[in-house]
């Protein structure tokens, strides 16, 4: 339990560090990095490269946005395998739905309950 | 940038002067707070995860949804009361990478524009910062899923 | 009278009567804090939009400018003012309370000394007996705008500037009792110069070339030597632009001091405030020059003193688009008799 | 929190001895793996749940180390069914179950209702 605590830091850590050099070096706007950032997930998880560092790194690497690009793959990928083609399409948010749908919702929520402090 | 070559002598020599007293970013500083920060949050989200895998019927595998739920709803809270954009200055990446900064975006926009109503305001510009991650997510999946598909269908995997 | 290339002199000294500012809660931990005449602790200012609190930063500045000279509003010719927001909105909703036949401008953060400018020249060619002008910005307004929803955890840069909350107003009139009055002797308008900075993050940097272009040309236009201020001082450069401006200024061989050489946006914070380069923002030259370099002259502080405010004439739609930041300059000088 | 995760680890068997023989053998042969530091075994009516741990640094391949106790389950014992789980969740209802088992006023019925219960839970993925 420990060792998954601390490569969840570290990975978490570097992934964070990536999309800081985006910033930093590349100059990329917040906008840019974290749909960079997604796309990379997305494409490792067609190499099959996140769920080894899903396994390893736990919330390290379910929690940086790079997850979204991976399980909006995975959910694809796993529609796919029963349904061929159209799979693709109508999976596509299988596994990702619980992310978007808080992100809506708080979103509201939020916006009834508080006021931008400035 | 690539569009250094456009600009005539002028600017580019006035450019270099410009360049001498522009204050630099702190790269190395913000690489580290981008670090501990993001590994913090991190650190909280595995934290959350053995809370559910402990007390719920959750599975490591399940667990990443009300775990990604959870902290999208904290936050909100951070957000709201006006915490999320100081940590955000700190932390740099640190705090926009995790899905904290996902829902951070998606939240302030929301509270941002309430004052334009919720249709028009709340409803219309929720996704204005989070809108382009979410494009650009699923356009990525379905090509690679699409390829991947295909590649499987013709026996090539 | 034209002067030169580019620059009015004012032959009848058209005099700044009284003046006003207002200004919100990060100003008022600020070090000119004590040259507000009214400050807020709330960022709302008791609205319920940020837009609305910031026409109500206007309307304060003019009433408290109005008060200030016991001047009734009917007395008013004509208001110039402007502002950052979308079709100068909360400066056109204030001239509706105030009911002052109205010119609304746009100079960006340059606006202050736009308006003074023109009200300057209308006063002095019997265009008008008095004309209030004045500027304003509403730091949550302007970043909603033209950067991100403000509980946005973006990271700032450090060559980033803070948006200052504030308004500032002017009553000018021809009042023909000159003695130790605050005068408007000339003012240079500037052209847009653009040096190809595209970076938002970075106004100070492109609004720099604005600023020593316009005060080179109304040194020349005047035949004036640098010692002939007390002051130059620029409306929100920030450190980056105000260094570089600097720079500038002695390539160009002129004789200028350190302290002599001044920023807005440089004296209207503490140190330790989180502004990174800087204050900016078209309130800022207001709210800096109508409060607290207006209350030093009248002190005797100083006794002549030339206003460069400076304006970065982007807009969000402009940037997203790759254009680079064309920029401008206004500079007034204004004594004291 | 923690307490449920020290117990020692070990193979159980419900209904009769031959069956608990098999559970200790199906734990051996687990061990053999080098990635691999505990495995707990419960043998049900009809299938065998078999959780394990994987060292951490070995949790990479763990897809892999999957297929391969699959493999070997398969070739040694072909006529049973496995069901094989590196889920941290199920291993510690599994050590649980295991705990409570040893108890005799534990009921064969209410062991099998649990480990069913278990079994469910690895098979609802996403």
């Amino acid at each position: 339990m420990l060792p998954m605590f601390f490569w969840a830091f570290v990975i978490g850590g570097l992934i964070s560090v990536f999309g800081q050099l985006m910033f930093d070096v590349v100059k990329l706007t917040p906008a840019h990095t974290m749909s960079l950032l997604v796309v990379i997930g997305a494409i490792l998880d067609g190499f099959g490269l996140y769920e080894p560092l899903i396994d390893f790194a736990g919330a390290g690497a379910t929690i940086p946005i790079t997850s979204f690009g991976n399980s909006l793959v995975h959910g694809a990928l796993q529609e796919a395998e029963q349904h061929g083609l159209v799979g693709v399409l109508t999976g596509m948010f299988e596994i990702t739905s619980s992310g978007m749908s808080a992100a809506v919702i708080f979103g509201f929520i939020g916006a009834l309950i508080f006021k931008p402090k400035g | 940038m690539g569009k250094k070559k456009n600009l005539t002598p002028v600017q580019q020599q006035y450019q270099q002067l410009e360049q001498k007293h522009e204050i630099k970013r702190p790269v190395w500083k913000n690489c580290l707070n981008a670090f501990w920060v993001g590994g913090l949050i991190c650190a909280v989200g595995q934290a959350i995860t053995y809370f559910y895998i402990y007390f719920f019927d959750f599975t490591e595998q399940t667990a990443g949804n009300p775990t990604v739920a959870t902290m999208i709803f904290i936050s909100m809270l951070l957000t709201g009361f006006g915490v999320y954009d100081h940590i955000g200055q700190f932390g740099g990446a640190g705090s926009a990478v995790p899905v904290t900064g996902f829902g951070n975006s998606v939240i302030a926009a929301a509270i941002e524009h309430r004052t334009e109503g919720f249709v028009l305001g709340v409803g219309g510009n929720m996704f204005k910062l989070a809108g382009s991650v979410i494009l650009f997510g699923v356009f990525a999946a379905f090509i690679v899923a699409l390829i991947k598909t295909l590649w499987t269908m013709m026996g090539v995997l | 009278m034209l002067t030169g290339k580019q620059t009015w002199q004012f032959s009848n000294s058209p005099v700044i009567e009284s003046w006003g500012t207002s200004g919100g809660p990060f100003e008022a931990e600020g070090k000119l804090a004590a040259d507000f005449d009214v400050l807020h602790d709330d960022l709302w200012m008791g609205q319920d939009s940020y837009e609305k609190a910031h026409r109500v930063l206007l309307e304060e500045a003019i009433h408290s400018a109005l008060q200030k000279g016991e001047f009734q509003k009917e007395e008013i010719q004509f208001m110039l003012a402007g502002d950052l927001i979308n079709q100068i909105t909360p400066t056109s909703f204030a001239a509706r309370t105030m009911a002052i036949p109205y010119f609304g401008l746009f100079g960006a953060c340059s606006t202050s000394m736009e308006g003074l400018a023109l009200a300057s020249f209308i006063i002095n060619y019997q265009g008008a007996k008095k004309v209030v002008t004045g500027a304003s910005s509403h730091n949550a307004a302007t970043e909603k705008q033209f950067r991100y929803p403000t509980e946005y955890g973006g990271q700032k840069p450090p060559t980033a500037q803070w948006t200052v909350t504030g308004a500032g107003a002017v009553v000018l009139t021809d009042n023909q009792d000159k003695q130790g009055k605050i005068v408007t002797t000339s003012a240079t308008i500037g052209k847009v110069v653009d040096l190809g900075i595209s970076d938002p993050f970075n106004m100070g940097g492109a609004m720099a070339p604005a600023a020593a272009d316009t005060i080179i040309s109304h040194l020349q236009d005047l035949h004036r030597h640098p010692s002939y201020y007390d002051l130059i001082v620029t409306g929100d450069l920030g450190r980056i632009g105000q260094a570089t401006t600097y720079e500038l200024l002695q390539q160009a061989g002129l004789e200028i001091t350190r302290e002599q050489f001044q920023d807005c946006g440089l004296l209207i914070y503490n140190e330790d405030q989180p502004v990174q380069s800087g204050g900016s923002g078209a309130g800022c030259s207001a709210s800096v020059v109508y409060g607290h370099l207006l209350n030093h002259m009248k002190k005797g502080v100083y006794r002549k003193i030339l206003v460069v405010a400076t304006g970065a004439l982007l807009s969000p739609l402009s940037f997203q688009q790759k254009e680079t930041i064309p920029c401008i300059a206004h500079a007034v000088a204004i004594e004291r008799n | 929190m923690i307490q449920s995760v020290n117990p020692e680890p070990g193979a159980v068997a419900l209904y009769e001895q031959k069956n608990k023989e098999l559970a200790e053998k199906v734990e051996k042969d687990i061990q053999s793996f080098d990635a691999i530091y505990d495995v707990a075994v419960i043998k049900g009516k009809e299938e065998t749940l078999v959780a394990y741990k994987v060292k951490h640094l070995k949790r990479f391949g763990m897809k892999k180390i999957e297929k391969d106790i699959n493999k070997l389950l398969e070739d040694h014992y072909p006529n049973e069914d496995f069901v094989v789980s590196s889920d941290y969740k199920i291993f510690i209802e599994t050590i649980e179950l295991l705990e409570r088992m040893k108890d005799p006023s534990f009921s064969e019925k209410k062991a099998e209702q649990q480990l069913q219960r278990v079994i469910s839970l690895k098979k609802e993925m996403t």
